[in-house]
């Protein structure tokens, strides 16, 4: 879900990552507290348009990575509508679609590397009182990157599940994916130091 | 329409690949177009630069991929549909091994696919054990497959393919991470063998034992013919754009 | 060095992963989600150490705004809802799963890692959690004990394959197990 | 022993490779062993078998792993503990691109060595558009790595490699994935570059233009030389084994 990655750049690309990122923070925390249907109606209609904005093949791939939330819109409606509290489910899943369209939008329009000079500044009083960051900073795009890796290292397993096997892989795949996983973690950690990963070199600056 | 149907098994009564008009797009972007491929030829040979949509060809090819345009029938059949005909028909050895492995062991890899192909527990232990004497590799039974070198991976990752003995045998560049003796032992078994084969490289060298070559070209079949003629034409286009621009200085 | 803070992200993005496994949410508003599952495995693979950093990790990130917890949610206003005893305590839960594995020796890692699992992602999980909701809620601590009791089944079953996927990693890569130490063989170090 | 540092100061004077009885083991298996190489040629071949320890070497020399004997000093220097001069000195292409990719978009995979050089966030931009542009690749800046074909990947981990400029380029089998055509601008590139070379190929037709060269053999060095003695030697002695035995019979 966070692998988003826009196909045209935007205006919004040149955006501070800490305005955006502040932002989403702000409007996430009031829509949990006070949010109504209206508000977040509103607040839905109002992403929507800064999808539209950059123009449609901006739109469509906004659209293409909502689907994913889909699956949760049908179950929370349906299990509201069995409870009988079909207003708390239409407020709930209007409130989890506006959250994760904004998202996705600023993960759309933002470099990791954004992200990470967001963090490094946000850690600047921890480094002042002698801790040393560097690893989180590296920690969080790793996170970023591993994230939709497994979802495709899932999907390039099972395709040679399939290659070699009529019936659906299933949970069989579990195990080998932990082992794979584990083993790309060693690959990536011996990539970061082959090129500086443990230096932390935001911190010369 | 069985007249249709007639037709088309008399066509393959010899086997016989046919890609009809075939496009595959990912994200609106179009990797294949257009490509129309019969062959009946044994040995097949695809050849092409880097990007040029071989390793896509090559998955469609196995029935791994739905293509999002026009057909494809190996021996009549359309392998992306009917997987159980597929595991007998096709066998396909990918790029990189690191996408083929599953399991941790290398006699688990190479039985995988022989317990799905229907062989029972004692038959499969049998046929990995053949196959592993037959690369002279029998120590390898129990070896962990992610402490092999890539060159290791890449041979079981064969040896996987070949112990399911399919009808066609598709290889993704094959050669590209055996050494010498391994690929000079694999070629004259691969020639022995009773498989045919769609063989996919860069290398011109690789495929000068096929019978018929087809030349890919950003997705596209731009050439066709035996690697008497195709090859030196190829390599002689490879060398002229090797030629053409230097690397712009990376000191700037 | 280099390999823990890459171990640290992959654990932290498997949790982030399992998030996408559907989840189902019950009327009190806390979801049954398999993301404990990915808490249980980090603490029982990586430790308590390592398996809390990739936890708090992941805490950080939905706290930025990333929409990581299951059904995509994220942001701050996570720590105002329901869930927030349970998000705040995946870290702790993590930390003594791996102080269990770490501490309490048995001869099977598997039997160890499904016991510890028990413990961090269930019994402590579940102080957190319950007191989380009874604060939120306004219920009575007895109540939302009562109410979280739930999910029990569920985590056992998912201390149940924690249990399993550590025995065969220990049985497949012992070396990946920084707490386990298997009876004979030299581990290598990187 | 200031005497033996300055000794081994002026030894290195000129840039050198001094590996002195290394050897390296896995879980008691030894995969190299009584290694001793000392060279100041421009660019060292190493060429071997599947499995001989090649990838070994090569990490062993770029810092990434410890010896578990013997010693390892690049330019004088212990590049597994020295991390920040090892990122100047050397730079490495890991054999497989998946295990080096990092970052999901290209511009940020060459950025990442660039940053952590201490280039600040304009520089390190700059010479990311250099490199792409060198390449001919300016369209790949903002290109998800997973949509490349896997030459394409290959030729990403090289711009990045190259980006940092290193003094000693280890290269593991940089040839294995691309075509011809960009195999033939790199070699040019390569060689007009002010950068020493360590390459590792099983392909003796890669290291023909290497000044000196050793064989690699189960973990040991078993020859060294020029390209035009130890190479014919190398591909003879392949040639034989390859001839040597067939495949047992995979019917059985
Ligand atoms: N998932 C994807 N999304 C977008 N584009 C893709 C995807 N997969 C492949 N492509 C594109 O399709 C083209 C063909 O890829 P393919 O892997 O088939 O090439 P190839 O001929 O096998 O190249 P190589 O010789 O490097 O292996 C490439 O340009 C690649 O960028
Ligand atoms: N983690 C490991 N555990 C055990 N053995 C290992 C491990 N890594 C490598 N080896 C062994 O060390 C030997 C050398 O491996 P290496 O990858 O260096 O070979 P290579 O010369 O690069 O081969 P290739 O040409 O196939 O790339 C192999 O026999 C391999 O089985
Ligand atoms: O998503 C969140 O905000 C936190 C998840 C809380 C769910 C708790 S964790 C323990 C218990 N087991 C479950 O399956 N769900 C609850
Ligand atoms: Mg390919
Ligand atoms: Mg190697």
């Amino acid at each position: 879900m966070i692998s988003l990655t826009s196909p045209v750049e935007t205006r919004a690309h040149r955006w501070p990552a800490g305005l955006k990122l502040g932002a989403l923070c702000v409007v996430s925390t009031v829509l949990f507290v006070a949010g109504g249907i209206a508000a977040n109606g509103i607040a839905l209609a109002a992403v929507l348009a800064l999808y539209a904005a950059p123009g449609p093949a901006f739109l469509r791939a906004g659209l293409r990575s909502l689907r994913v939330v889909l699956p949760f819109v049908v179950l929370l409606l349906g299990w509201h509508g069995l409870t009988g509290d079909l207003r708390q489910g239409v407020l709930i899943t209007l409130r989890m679609v506006t959250l994760v369209a904004l998202a996705n939008l600023v993960t759309m329009t933002t470099p990791l590397q954004d992200l990470v000079a967001l963090i490094h500044r946000l850690t600047a009083p921890l480094r002042r009182l002698g801790l040393r960051t560097g690893a989180l900073e590296i920690a969080i795009p790793l996170v970023v990157r591993f994230t939709p890796v497994l979802v495709q290292r899932a999907e390039t397993l099972a395709e040679a599940w399939r290659a070699r096997s009529r019936r659906r892989p299933g949970w069989h795949l579990v195990l080998p994916l932990t082992l794979q996983a584990m083993d790309d973690a060693d690959h990536v950690g011996e990539a970061l130091r082959a090129r500086g990963g443990a230096l932390a070199p935001w911190e010369q600056e | 329409m069985p007249q249709i149907h007639d037709a088309e098994r008399a066509a393959t009564a010899d086997f016989a690949i046919r890609l009809d008009d075939l496009g595959y797009e990912v994200a609106d972007r179009p990797v294949l177009s257009g490509v129309t491929l019969h062959s009946s030829a044994r040995r097949i040979g695809v050849v092409g630069r880097n990007g040029s949509g071989k390793s896509t060809l090559a998955r469609l090819l196995a029935g791994l991929l739905a293509p999002t345009g026009g057909r494809i029938r190996i021996n009549g059949q359309d392998l992306y549909r009917d997987r159980r005909a597929a595991l007998d028909t096709v066998g396909i050895l990918f790029q990189n091994p690191e996408h083929q492995i599953i399991f941790p062991r290398v006699s688990e890899e190479i039985a995988f696919g022989l317990r799905h192909q229907g062989l029972d527990k004692a038959q499969a232990a049998v046929r990995v054990q053949a196959v592993l004497a037959a690369f002279d590799k029998p120590h390898w039974h129990d070896a962990p497959i992610s402490a092999l070198s890539q060159g290791q991976k890449h041979l079981v990752c064969m040896m996987a393919v070949l112990a399911m003995r399919p009808k066609l045998l598709i290889l993704d560049e094959p050669y590209a991470g055996l050494d010498i003796p391994t690929r000079r032992q694999l070629a004259r078994h691969l020639h022995r063998a009773d498989t045919r084969l769609l063989h996919i490289s860069h290398e011109p060298a690789d495929l000068e034992a096929c019978d018929e070559l087809f030349w890919l070209d950003r997705g596209r079949i731009v050439a066709r013919g035996g690697p008497s003629e195709l090859l030196p034409a190829f390599t002689a286009e490879m060398i002229r754009l090797g030629d053409l621009d230097d690397l712009a200085d990376l000191a700037g | 060095m280099e390999r823990n803070i890459a171990q640290v992200a992959l654990f932290a993005a498997m949790i982030a992963a399992l998030g996408l496994v559907p989840q189902i949410t019950l009327g009190f508003g806390v979801p049954i989600t398999a993301q404990t599952l990915g808490v249980m495995l980090a603490g029982a693979v990586l430790g308590a150490r390592r398996g809390a950093a990739a936890a708090g990790l992941f805490l950080l990130l939905v706290a930025l705004g990333l929409p990581l917890l299951a059904g995509g949610r994220g942001g701050l206003g996570v720590f105002a809802s329901p869930t927030a005893g349970f998000a705040l305590g995946f870290p702790v839960a993590a930390f003594a799963t791996g102080l269990f594995v770490e501490h309490v020796r048995l001869r099977s890692a598997g039997l160890a890692a499904g016991l510890g699992a028990v413990f961090g992602g269930i019994v402590v999980l579940y102080v957190m959690g319950a007191g989380g909701l009874a604060l939120v809620s306004g219920k009575s601590l007895a109540e939302a004990f009562r109410l979280v009791a739930v999910f029990v089944p569920g985590d056992l079953l998912k201390a149940a394959i924690t249990g399993m996927l550590v025995q065969a990693l220990a049985r497949a890569r012992p070396q990946t197990l920084a707490w386990h130490r298997p009876a004979a063989g030299v581990r290598t170090r990187l």
